[in-house]
Protein backbone atom coordinates (compact mmCIF):
# COMPACT_ATOMS: atom_id res chain seq x y z
CA UNK A 1 0.00 0.00 0.00
CA UNK A 2 1.03 3.58 -0.57
CA UNK A 3 2.46 5.46 2.43
CA UNK A 4 -0.36 6.80 5.17
CA UNK A 5 -0.26 10.49 5.79
CA UNK A 6 -0.17 11.45 9.93
CA UNK A 7 -2.24 14.84 10.29
CA UNK A 8 -1.74 17.47 13.57
CA UNK A 9 -5.32 17.12 15.08
CA UNK A 10 -5.21 19.65 17.46
CA UNK A 11 -3.20 23.13 16.85
CA UNK A 12 -3.73 25.83 15.06
CA UNK A 13 -6.49 25.58 12.37
CA UNK A 14 -6.92 21.39 12.88
CA UNK A 15 -9.81 20.67 15.56
CA UNK A 16 -12.25 17.25 15.92
CA UNK A 17 -15.83 18.10 16.93
CA UNK A 18 -18.94 16.24 17.02
CA UNK A 19 -16.66 12.81 18.31
CA UNK A 20 -14.83 12.71 15.49
CA UNK A 21 -11.66 11.58 16.63
CA UNK A 22 -8.47 11.32 15.55
CA UNK A 23 -6.05 8.59 16.30
CA UNK A 24 -3.13 6.41 14.56
CA UNK A 25 -3.61 8.30 11.22
CA UNK A 26 -6.97 7.87 10.73
CA UNK A 27 -10.77 9.96 11.33
CA UNK A 28 -12.72 7.45 13.25
CA UNK A 29 -16.21 8.05 12.09
CA UNK A 30 -18.19 8.21 15.65
CA UNK A 31 -21.98 7.55 13.83
CA UNK A 32 -22.78 5.83 10.65
CA UNK A 33 -24.19 8.75 8.06
CA UNK A 34 -23.13 10.04 4.84
CA UNK A 35 -20.23 12.50 4.98
CA UNK A 36 -18.51 15.11 2.87
CA UNK A 37 -14.78 13.99 3.05
CA UNK A 38 -12.15 16.07 1.90
CA UNK A 39 -8.38 16.56 1.38
CA UNK A 40 -5.68 18.94 0.01
CA UNK A 41 -2.68 17.79 -0.02
CA UNK A 42 0.34 20.15 -1.60
CA UNK A 43 3.14 18.16 -3.66
CA UNK A 44 6.68 19.80 -3.95
CA UNK A 45 10.08 19.39 -5.61
CA UNK A 46 13.02 19.12 -6.23
CA UNK A 47 14.42 17.00 -2.84
CA UNK A 48 17.49 16.31 -1.82
CA UNK A 49 18.98 12.99 -4.27
CA UNK A 50 15.29 12.48 -5.99
CA UNK A 51 14.64 13.27 -9.35
CA UNK A 52 11.62 14.63 -10.54
CA UNK A 53 8.58 11.97 -10.47
CA UNK A 54 6.59 11.88 -13.62
CA UNK A 55 3.38 11.61 -11.51
CA UNK A 56 2.09 11.71 -7.93
CA UNK A 57 -0.93 10.87 -6.62
CA UNK A 58 -3.40 11.02 -3.80
CA UNK A 59 -5.78 8.69 -1.99
CA UNK A 60 -8.47 9.17 0.59
CA UNK A 61 -9.17 5.45 1.68
CA UNK A 62 -11.60 3.64 4.45
CA UNK A 63 -10.53 0.60 6.20
CA UNK A 64 -13.57 -1.06 7.64
CA UNK A 65 -14.09 -3.75 10.35
CA UNK A 66 -16.50 -5.96 7.99
CA UNK A 67 -13.84 -5.90 5.43
CA UNK A 68 -10.01 -6.94 5.15
CA UNK A 69 -8.65 -4.68 2.79
CA UNK A 70 -8.95 -0.99 2.59
CA UNK A 71 -11.13 0.52 0.09
CA UNK A 72 -10.20 3.32 -2.00
CA UNK A 73 -12.79 6.03 -1.74
CA UNK A 74 -11.65 9.32 -4.09
CA UNK A 75 -8.20 9.20 -5.87
CA UNK A 76 -6.21 12.22 -7.45
CA UNK A 77 -3.44 11.15 -9.63
CA UNK A 78 -1.32 13.80 -11.98
CA UNK A 79 1.42 13.66 -14.18
CA UNK A 80 4.30 16.25 -13.92
CA UNK A 81 5.65 18.54 -16.73
CA UNK A 82 8.71 17.23 -16.98
CA UNK A 83 11.48 20.09 -16.96
CA UNK A 84 11.13 23.33 -14.70
CA UNK A 85 13.45 23.15 -11.65
CA UNK A 86 11.48 23.77 -8.19
CA UNK A 87 7.64 22.86 -8.80
CA UNK A 88 4.14 22.99 -6.68
CA UNK A 89 1.39 20.52 -7.42
CA UNK A 90 -1.79 20.65 -5.43
CA UNK A 91 -4.47 17.88 -5.45
CA UNK A 92 -7.93 18.17 -3.91
CA UNK A 93 -10.12 15.77 -3.65
CA UNK A 94 -13.88 15.93 -1.98
CA UNK A 95 -17.34 14.00 -2.09
CA UNK A 96 -19.90 12.53 -0.30
CA UNK A 97 -19.58 9.08 1.10
CA UNK A 98 -21.68 6.60 3.14
CA UNK A 99 -19.78 5.32 6.20
CA UNK A 100 -20.38 3.26 9.38
CA UNK A 101 -19.76 3.86 12.87
CA UNK A 102 -16.15 2.70 13.56
CA UNK A 103 -15.03 3.10 9.87
CA UNK A 104 -11.66 5.17 9.39
CA UNK A 105 -10.59 7.26 7.16
CA UNK A 106 -6.66 8.02 5.98
CA UNK A 107 -4.46 9.50 3.23
CA UNK A 108 -2.07 7.83 1.51
CA UNK A 109 0.47 10.04 -1.02
CA UNK A 110 2.76 8.32 -3.43
CA UNK A 111 5.58 9.66 -2.38
CA UNK A 112 5.46 10.86 1.39
CA UNK A 113 8.82 13.09 1.08
CA UNK A 114 7.38 15.17 -1.38
CA UNK A 115 4.36 16.24 0.39
CA UNK A 116 4.76 20.01 1.89
CA UNK A 117 3.93 19.76 5.24
CA UNK A 118 5.39 22.89 5.98
CA UNK A 119 2.29 25.04 6.08
CA UNK A 120 -1.46 24.05 7.53
CA UNK A 121 -2.88 25.76 4.93
CA UNK A 122 -1.67 23.72 2.11
CA UNK A 123 -2.16 20.54 2.99
CA UNK A 124 -5.53 19.29 5.27
CA UNK A 125 -8.01 16.72 5.60
CA UNK A 126 -11.34 16.52 6.96
CA UNK A 127 -15.07 15.61 6.85
CA UNK A 128 -18.61 16.38 8.42
CA UNK A 129 -21.74 14.54 8.39
CA UNK A 130 -24.74 15.63 5.95
CA UNK B 1 -30.89 47.19 7.51
CA UNK B 2 -27.39 45.40 9.13
CA UNK B 3 -27.84 41.72 9.19
CA UNK B 4 -25.60 41.02 12.05
CA UNK B 5 -25.84 43.21 14.81
CA UNK B 6 -23.05 46.30 14.81
CA UNK B 7 -20.60 45.65 17.27
CA UNK B 8 -20.29 48.68 19.52
CA UNK B 9 -16.72 49.91 19.70
CA UNK B 10 -14.55 49.09 22.53
CA UNK B 11 -11.88 51.15 24.73
CA UNK B 12 -8.38 50.75 23.28
CA UNK B 13 -6.95 47.64 24.57
CA UNK B 14 -10.12 45.71 24.26
CA UNK B 15 -12.50 43.58 21.69
CA UNK B 16 -15.75 43.01 21.52
CA UNK B 17 -16.22 39.21 22.34
CA UNK B 18 -19.73 38.11 20.83
CA UNK B 19 -20.33 35.10 23.17
CA UNK B 20 -20.18 37.26 26.02
CA UNK B 21 -21.58 40.72 24.51
CA UNK B 22 -19.01 42.41 26.08
CA UNK B 23 -15.52 43.98 25.40
CA UNK B 24 -12.62 42.30 27.06
CA UNK B 25 -9.33 43.08 28.00
CA UNK B 26 -6.75 41.73 25.27
CA UNK B 27 -4.01 38.53 26.14
CA UNK B 28 -0.34 39.95 25.05
CA UNK B 29 1.56 38.48 22.36
CA UNK B 30 2.44 35.03 22.73
CA UNK B 31 -1.18 34.18 24.65
CA UNK B 32 -4.82 33.62 23.79
CA UNK B 33 -8.02 34.07 25.25
CA UNK B 34 -8.83 30.85 26.99
CA UNK B 35 -11.85 32.59 28.88
CA UNK B 36 -13.52 35.85 28.49
CA UNK B 37 -14.02 38.27 30.89
CA UNK B 38 -16.45 38.64 33.47
CA UNK B 39 -18.40 41.89 33.90
CA UNK B 40 -16.13 44.47 34.83
CA UNK B 41 -14.14 43.76 31.52
CA UNK B 42 -10.36 43.11 32.44
CA UNK B 43 -10.08 39.97 34.18
CA UNK B 44 -9.57 38.00 30.74
CA UNK B 45 -7.61 35.05 31.02
CA UNK B 46 -4.98 34.33 28.86
CA UNK B 47 -3.26 31.00 28.58
CA UNK B 48 0.76 31.09 26.81
CA UNK B 49 0.57 30.15 23.81
CA UNK B 50 1.24 25.91 23.76
CA UNK B 51 4.68 24.50 22.44
CA UNK B 52 4.66 24.91 18.18
CA UNK B 53 2.18 27.43 18.16
CA UNK B 54 2.36 31.10 18.66
CA UNK B 55 0.69 34.86 18.44
CA UNK B 56 2.68 37.69 17.04
CA UNK B 57 0.17 40.41 18.50
CA UNK B 58 -2.13 41.23 21.31
CA UNK B 59 -5.34 39.14 20.51
CA UNK B 60 -8.43 38.04 21.94
CA UNK B 61 -8.59 34.90 19.78
CA UNK B 62 -9.20 31.14 21.07
CA UNK B 63 -6.15 29.47 19.90
CA UNK B 64 -2.57 30.21 18.52
CA UNK B 65 -1.85 29.76 15.38
CA UNK B 66 0.58 26.66 14.25
CA UNK B 67 4.17 27.45 13.67
CA UNK B 68 4.91 26.84 9.94
CA UNK B 69 8.21 24.56 9.32
CA UNK B 70 10.71 25.02 7.36
CA UNK B 71 11.22 22.45 4.36
CA UNK B 72 14.63 21.38 4.92
CA UNK B 73 14.20 18.01 2.36
CA UNK B 74 13.65 20.77 0.05
CA UNK B 75 17.12 23.18 1.09
CA UNK B 76 15.19 25.63 3.13
CA UNK B 77 17.44 26.24 6.27
CA UNK B 78 16.44 27.75 9.56
CA UNK B 79 17.01 31.24 10.34
CA UNK B 80 15.45 31.58 13.67
CA UNK B 81 13.26 29.13 15.54
CA UNK B 82 9.07 29.56 16.22
CA UNK B 83 8.65 31.14 19.55
CA UNK B 84 5.62 32.10 21.60
CA UNK B 85 5.70 35.64 19.82
CA UNK B 86 7.19 34.62 16.33
CA UNK B 87 6.54 32.65 13.72
CA UNK B 88 9.62 30.41 12.36
CA UNK B 89 11.93 32.37 9.97
CA UNK B 90 13.54 30.13 6.79
CA UNK B 91 16.13 30.68 4.73
CA UNK B 92 17.88 28.90 1.79
CA UNK B 93 21.11 26.49 2.82
CA UNK B 94 24.40 27.19 1.36
CA UNK B 95 24.91 27.27 -2.66
CA UNK B 96 20.80 28.08 -3.21
CA UNK B 97 18.92 31.15 -3.73
CA UNK B 98 14.84 31.78 -3.30
CA UNK B 99 12.87 31.40 -5.82
CA UNK B 100 10.06 33.89 -4.79
CA UNK B 101 6.84 32.51 -5.51
CA UNK B 102 4.87 36.10 -4.92
CA UNK B 103 6.35 39.61 -5.10
CA UNK B 104 6.66 39.57 -1.26
CA UNK B 105 8.48 36.09 -1.36
CA UNK B 106 6.30 35.38 1.31
CA UNK B 107 6.52 31.80 -0.10
CA UNK B 108 9.30 30.22 -1.86
CA UNK B 109 11.48 27.48 -2.69
CA UNK B 110 15.16 27.47 -3.08
CA UNK B 111 16.97 26.60 -5.98
CA UNK B 112 20.69 25.54 -6.68
CA UNK B 113 22.45 28.33 -7.23
CA UNK B 114 24.30 27.62 -11.12
CA UNK B 115 28.61 26.82 -11.18
CA UNK B 116 28.90 28.90 -13.67
CA UNK B 117 31.66 26.11 -15.06
CA UNK B 118 34.48 27.72 -17.02
CA UNK B 119 33.04 31.43 -16.48
CA UNK B 120 34.13 34.41 -14.30
CA UNK B 121 31.38 34.72 -11.67
CA UNK B 122 30.20 38.88 -12.47
CA UNK B 123 27.77 38.58 -8.93
CA UNK B 124 28.18 35.77 -6.58
CA UNK B 125 24.54 34.06 -5.68
CA UNK B 126 23.53 35.05 -2.56
CA UNK B 127 19.99 34.30 -0.44
CA UNK B 128 18.25 36.62 -2.65
CA UNK B 129 19.10 35.70 -6.33
CA UNK B 130 21.19 33.42 -8.39
CA UNK B 131 25.00 33.72 -9.25
CA UNK B 132 25.51 35.90 -12.12
CA UNK B 133 27.89 35.05 -14.62
CA UNK B 134 30.52 36.83 -16.86
CA UNK B 135 32.73 35.25 -19.60
CA UNK B 136 34.79 32.45 -20.04
CA UNK B 137 37.90 32.48 -17.73
CA UNK B 138 41.12 32.97 -19.55
CA UNK B 139 42.71 29.82 -21.06
CA UNK B 140 38.74 28.73 -21.90
CA UNK B 141 36.72 29.09 -25.05
CA UNK B 142 33.34 29.87 -25.39
CA UNK B 143 31.13 27.07 -28.10
CA UNK B 144 27.59 26.27 -27.86
CA UNK B 145 26.59 28.63 -24.87
CA UNK B 146 29.37 26.93 -23.08
CA UNK B 147 32.97 27.37 -21.98
CA UNK B 148 35.82 24.59 -22.62
CA UNK B 149 39.26 24.87 -20.78
CA UNK B 150 41.69 25.40 -23.50
CA UNK B 151 43.75 22.21 -22.91
CA UNK B 152 40.61 20.05 -24.32
CA UNK B 153 40.78 21.60 -27.85
CA UNK B 154 42.47 20.03 -30.40
CA UNK B 155 44.05 21.70 -33.34
CA UNK B 156 41.79 20.10 -36.16
CA UNK B 157 38.50 21.43 -34.11
CA UNK B 158 39.53 24.45 -32.57
CA UNK B 159 37.30 27.26 -34.49
CA UNK B 160 37.97 31.12 -34.46
CA UNK B 161 37.15 31.73 -30.96
CA UNK B 162 38.77 29.05 -29.63
CA UNK B 163 41.98 30.20 -31.49
CA UNK B 164 41.38 33.54 -30.25
CA UNK B 165 40.66 32.31 -26.60
CA UNK B 166 43.53 29.56 -26.65
CA UNK B 167 46.30 30.89 -28.95
CA UNK B 168 46.92 29.39 -32.62
CA UNK B 169 47.97 26.35 -31.15
CA UNK B 170 44.61 25.46 -30.34
CA UNK B 171 46.00 22.55 -27.49
CA UNK B 172 47.19 25.22 -24.66
CA UNK B 173 50.67 24.21 -25.20
CA UNK B 174 51.95 27.84 -24.38
CA UNK B 175 49.32 27.39 -21.26
CA UNK C 1 -23.36 21.32 -26.67
CA UNK C 2 -19.93 19.36 -25.29
CA UNK C 3 -20.69 15.34 -24.89
CA UNK C 4 -22.34 14.42 -21.54
CA UNK C 5 -21.04 12.49 -19.52
CA UNK C 6 -22.73 9.26 -18.32
CA UNK C 7 -22.71 7.90 -14.65
CA UNK C 8 -23.43 4.01 -12.76
CA UNK C 9 -25.22 4.87 -9.84
CA UNK C 10 -25.43 1.55 -8.49
CA UNK C 11 -22.42 -0.26 -8.09
CA UNK C 12 -19.89 0.75 -5.50
CA UNK C 13 -19.57 4.22 -4.72
CA UNK C 14 -23.49 4.81 -5.55
CA UNK C 15 -23.11 8.65 -6.60
CA UNK C 16 -26.82 9.37 -5.27
CA UNK C 17 -27.45 10.95 -2.19
CA UNK C 18 -29.79 11.75 0.18
CA UNK C 19 -32.75 10.68 -2.49
CA UNK C 20 -31.68 12.32 -5.83
CA UNK C 21 -32.36 10.04 -8.73
CA UNK C 22 -30.63 9.52 -11.49
CA UNK C 23 -32.07 9.09 -14.82
CA UNK C 24 -30.82 9.81 -18.56
CA UNK C 25 -27.59 11.01 -17.06
CA UNK C 26 -28.62 13.63 -14.90
CA UNK C 27 -29.12 14.01 -11.54
CA UNK C 28 -32.87 15.29 -10.84
CA UNK C 29 -33.40 17.87 -7.54
CA UNK C 30 -36.29 16.00 -6.06
CA UNK C 31 -36.58 19.15 -3.99
CA UNK C 32 -35.86 23.04 -4.45
CA UNK C 33 -33.11 24.70 -2.27
CA UNK C 34 -29.76 24.93 -1.75
CA UNK C 35 -27.07 22.25 -2.99
CA UNK C 36 -23.72 21.78 -2.50
CA UNK C 37 -22.67 20.58 -6.35
CA UNK C 38 -19.54 18.78 -7.14
CA UNK C 39 -17.86 16.59 -9.60
CA UNK C 40 -14.29 15.25 -10.60
CA UNK C 41 -13.65 13.82 -13.56
CA UNK C 42 -10.02 12.25 -14.45
CA UNK C 43 -8.48 12.73 -17.99
CA UNK C 44 -5.65 10.47 -19.16
CA UNK C 45 -3.98 9.64 -22.50
CA UNK C 46 -3.20 8.79 -24.85
CA UNK C 47 -5.62 6.78 -26.47
CA UNK C 48 -5.05 5.33 -29.98
CA UNK C 49 -5.19 7.53 -32.85
CA UNK C 50 -5.41 11.00 -31.17
CA UNK C 51 -2.87 13.38 -30.34
CA UNK C 52 -2.54 15.09 -26.60
CA UNK C 53 -4.92 18.17 -26.87
CA UNK C 54 -3.99 21.43 -25.62
CA UNK C 55 -6.37 21.50 -23.35
CA UNK C 56 -9.69 19.33 -21.07
CA UNK C 57 -12.34 20.98 -19.93
CA UNK C 58 -15.21 20.06 -17.46
CA UNK C 59 -18.66 22.10 -16.91
CA UNK C 60 -21.41 20.93 -14.42
CA UNK C 61 -24.62 22.19 -16.34
CA UNK C 62 -28.35 22.69 -15.05
CA UNK C 63 -31.30 21.94 -17.20
CA UNK C 64 -34.82 23.57 -16.25
CA UNK C 65 -37.98 23.34 -17.34
CA UNK C 66 -38.07 26.99 -17.07
CA UNK C 67 -35.56 27.95 -19.63
CA UNK C 68 -34.78 25.85 -23.01
CA UNK C 69 -30.89 26.49 -22.48
CA UNK C 70 -28.66 24.52 -20.68
CA UNK C 71 -27.08 27.11 -18.11
CA UNK C 72 -23.04 26.70 -16.97
CA UNK C 73 -22.90 26.11 -13.59
CA UNK C 74 -19.52 25.20 -12.89
CA UNK C 75 -16.68 25.28 -15.16
CA UNK C 76 -12.84 23.78 -15.03
CA UNK C 77 -10.78 23.90 -17.46
CA UNK C 78 -7.15 23.26 -18.05
CA UNK C 79 -4.03 23.26 -20.84
CA UNK C 80 -1.86 20.62 -20.71
CA UNK C 81 2.15 20.70 -21.18
CA UNK C 82 2.59 19.38 -24.31
CA UNK C 83 5.14 17.04 -24.13
CA UNK C 84 4.93 13.47 -22.02
CA UNK C 85 3.98 10.37 -23.49
CA UNK C 86 0.94 9.00 -20.96
CA UNK C 87 -0.52 11.55 -19.13
CA UNK C 88 -3.08 11.77 -16.41
CA UNK C 89 -5.31 15.07 -15.17
CA UNK C 90 -7.93 15.59 -12.37
CA UNK C 91 -10.60 18.45 -12.44
CA UNK C 92 -12.76 19.20 -9.86
CA UNK C 93 -15.53 21.49 -9.33
CA UNK C 94 -17.53 21.87 -6.68
CA UNK C 95 -19.77 25.18 -4.67
CA UNK C 96 -23.28 25.53 -3.91
CA UNK C 97 -25.84 26.68 -6.53
CA UNK C 98 -29.52 27.14 -6.14
CA UNK C 99 -32.18 24.54 -7.84
CA UNK C 100 -35.58 23.85 -8.59
CA UNK C 101 -37.47 20.77 -8.41
CA UNK C 102 -37.21 18.90 -10.83
CA UNK C 103 -34.02 20.86 -12.19
CA UNK C 104 -31.57 18.20 -14.03
CA UNK C 105 -27.55 18.36 -13.68
CA UNK C 106 -25.50 16.85 -16.23
CA UNK C 107 -21.72 16.86 -16.49
CA UNK C 108 -20.24 18.14 -19.71
CA UNK C 109 -16.58 17.63 -21.06
CA UNK C 110 -14.13 18.53 -23.78
CA UNK C 111 -13.36 14.83 -24.95
CA UNK C 112 -15.29 11.46 -24.00
CA UNK C 113 -12.64 9.32 -25.06
CA UNK C 114 -10.18 10.74 -22.46
CA UNK C 115 -12.15 10.20 -19.46
CA UNK C 116 -10.76 7.47 -17.22
CA UNK C 117 -13.97 5.81 -16.87
CA UNK C 118 -12.04 2.65 -15.38
CA UNK C 119 -12.42 3.51 -11.55
CA UNK C 120 -15.57 5.12 -9.66
CA UNK C 121 -13.14 7.06 -7.37
CA UNK C 122 -11.12 8.80 -9.93
CA UNK C 123 -14.39 10.16 -11.74
CA UNK C 124 -17.39 10.95 -9.36
CA UNK C 125 -20.18 13.33 -9.42
CA UNK C 126 -22.80 14.18 -6.64
CA UNK C 127 -24.76 17.09 -4.73
CA UNK C 128 -26.10 16.87 -1.20
CA UNK C 129 -28.97 19.64 0.28
CA UNK C 130 -27.60 22.48 2.47
CA UNK D 1 -0.44 41.31 1.26
CA UNK D 2 -1.49 39.71 -2.35
CA UNK D 3 -4.28 41.46 -3.91
CA UNK D 4 -7.80 40.91 -2.84
CA UNK D 5 -10.30 39.38 -6.00
CA UNK D 6 -13.20 41.78 -5.78
CA UNK D 7 -16.47 39.69 -6.13
CA UNK D 8 -19.74 39.85 -7.98
CA UNK D 9 -22.77 38.91 -5.76
CA UNK D 10 -26.20 40.11 -7.26
CA UNK D 11 -25.98 39.08 -10.88
CA UNK D 12 -25.79 35.70 -11.95
CA UNK D 13 -24.44 32.60 -10.05
CA UNK D 14 -25.12 34.93 -6.20
CA UNK D 15 -22.31 33.85 -3.97
CA UNK D 16 -23.65 34.42 -1.06
CA UNK D 17 -25.77 31.64 0.06
CA UNK D 18 -27.79 31.41 3.40
CA UNK D 19 -27.54 35.04 4.64
CA UNK D 20 -24.16 35.42 4.18
CA UNK D 21 -23.34 39.05 3.25
CA UNK D 22 -20.78 40.59 0.68
CA UNK D 23 -19.09 43.67 1.90
CA UNK D 24 -15.65 45.39 0.45
CA UNK D 25 -14.17 42.56 -1.55
CA UNK D 26 -15.11 40.36 1.62
CA UNK D 27 -18.00 37.32 2.70
CA UNK D 28 -19.13 38.60 6.17
CA UNK D 29 -19.75 35.52 8.60
CA UNK D 30 -23.66 36.43 9.77
CA UNK D 31 -23.23 34.23 13.43
CA UNK D 32 -20.36 32.01 14.78
CA UNK D 33 -20.13 28.41 13.78
CA UNK D 34 -18.10 25.97 11.29
CA UNK D 35 -18.14 26.72 7.51
CA UNK D 36 -17.21 25.09 4.71
CA UNK D 37 -15.52 27.90 2.90
CA UNK D 38 -14.43 26.93 -0.85
CA UNK D 39 -13.12 29.28 -3.79
CA UNK D 40 -12.25 28.18 -7.19
CA UNK D 41 -9.94 30.95 -9.36
CA UNK D 42 -9.08 30.28 -13.05
CA UNK D 43 -6.04 31.95 -14.38
CA UNK D 44 -5.30 32.74 -17.76
CA UNK D 45 -2.22 34.09 -19.93
CA UNK D 46 -0.26 35.59 -21.88
CA UNK D 47 -1.61 38.87 -21.23
CA UNK D 48 0.17 41.70 -22.93
CA UNK D 49 3.25 42.57 -22.11
CA UNK D 50 3.59 40.10 -19.27
CA UNK D 51 5.47 36.93 -19.32
CA UNK D 52 4.59 33.62 -18.53
CA UNK D 53 4.96 33.63 -14.67
CA UNK D 54 6.02 30.44 -13.17
CA UNK D 55 3.64 29.95 -10.84
CA UNK D 56 0.19 31.21 -9.34
CA UNK D 57 -1.68 31.35 -6.35
CA UNK D 58 -4.52 31.58 -4.32
CA UNK D 59 -5.29 32.35 -0.70
CA UNK D 60 -8.32 32.05 1.28
CA UNK D 61 -7.79 34.58 4.26
CA UNK D 62 -9.55 35.38 7.58
CA UNK D 63 -10.06 39.07 8.86
CA UNK D 64 -11.28 39.11 12.45
CA UNK D 65 -11.17 42.08 14.82
CA UNK D 66 -9.67 39.79 17.72
CA UNK D 67 -6.71 39.85 15.56
CA UNK D 68 -4.71 42.49 13.78
CA UNK D 69 -3.22 40.66 11.13
CA UNK D 70 -5.01 38.52 8.29
CA UNK D 71 -5.02 34.64 9.37
CA UNK D 72 -4.35 31.99 5.71
CA UNK D 73 -7.08 29.54 5.92
CA UNK D 74 -6.23 27.53 2.94
CA UNK D 75 -3.40 28.09 0.04
CA UNK D 76 -3.42 26.87 -3.75
CA UNK D 77 -0.12 27.04 -5.38
CA UNK D 78 1.07 25.29 -8.73
CA UNK D 79 3.54 25.79 -11.02
CA UNK D 80 2.85 26.40 -14.74
CA UNK D 81 4.93 23.94 -17.31
CA UNK D 82 7.22 26.74 -19.33
CA UNK D 83 6.32 26.24 -22.64
CA UNK D 84 3.19 26.81 -24.45
CA UNK D 85 1.60 29.95 -25.42
CA UNK D 86 -2.04 30.65 -23.82
CA UNK D 87 -2.84 28.50 -20.74
CA UNK D 88 -5.61 27.96 -18.28
CA UNK D 89 -5.14 26.88 -14.58
CA UNK D 90 -7.69 26.40 -12.42
CA UNK D 91 -7.13 26.38 -8.46
CA UNK D 92 -9.90 24.79 -6.34
CA UNK D 93 -9.59 24.86 -2.94
CA UNK D 94 -12.15 23.82 -0.22
CA UNK D 95 -12.27 22.98 3.86
CA UNK D 96 -14.25 23.72 6.81
CA UNK D 97 -12.82 26.53 9.47
CA UNK D 98 -14.64 27.94 12.42
CA UNK D 99 -15.47 31.06 12.01
CA UNK D 100 -16.82 34.23 15.02
CA UNK D 101 -19.93 36.49 13.81
CA UNK D 102 -18.38 39.68 12.00
CA UNK D 103 -15.32 37.80 10.88
CA UNK D 104 -14.38 38.49 6.83
CA UNK D 105 -13.75 35.96 4.17
CA UNK D 106 -11.28 37.22 1.54
CA UNK D 107 -9.51 35.17 -1.94
CA UNK D 108 -6.05 36.72 -2.40
CA UNK D 109 -3.92 35.98 -5.65
CA UNK D 110 -0.36 35.95 -6.62
CA UNK D 111 -1.39 37.98 -9.66
CA UNK D 112 -4.82 39.85 -10.49
CA UNK D 113 -4.39 40.58 -14.16
CA UNK D 114 -4.16 37.07 -14.47
CA UNK D 115 -7.50 35.86 -13.35
CA UNK D 116 -10.45 34.79 -15.94
CA UNK D 117 -13.27 36.95 -14.70
CA UNK D 118 -14.96 36.73 -17.70
CA UNK D 119 -17.16 33.83 -16.23
CA UNK D 120 -18.70 33.63 -13.08
CA UNK D 121 -18.89 29.33 -13.52
CA UNK D 122 -14.92 29.92 -14.17
CA UNK D 123 -14.24 32.17 -10.50
CA UNK D 124 -16.51 31.60 -7.49
CA UNK D 125 -16.15 31.94 -4.12
CA UNK D 126 -18.64 30.73 -1.49
CA UNK D 127 -19.59 29.07 2.01
CA UNK D 128 -21.80 27.59 3.93
CA UNK D 129 -22.78 26.64 7.87
CA UNK D 130 -22.60 23.40 9.11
Amino acid sequence: HLPILQWEDKRGLAFTKNNLSYSSNALVIPVSGDYYVYAQVTFRGPIENKSKPNSVTEIITKVTDSYPEPTQLLTGTTTLSEKGNSWFQPIYLGAVVSLEVGDKLMVNVSDIKLVDYTKEHKTFFGAFLL
Amino acid sequence: PQRHATKPRCPAGTNWIERVRRCCAQCPAGKFLSSPCSSHGNDSVCTACPAGTFRTQPNTLPECQACYECDRQAFQSVLSNCSATSNVVCGCEPGHFRDCLDERCSDFSCRQCQPCTGRLIQRPCSEAQDTLCGSCKPDFYAEGGECWPCRTSAPETCGKECQRACGSGGDGSQG
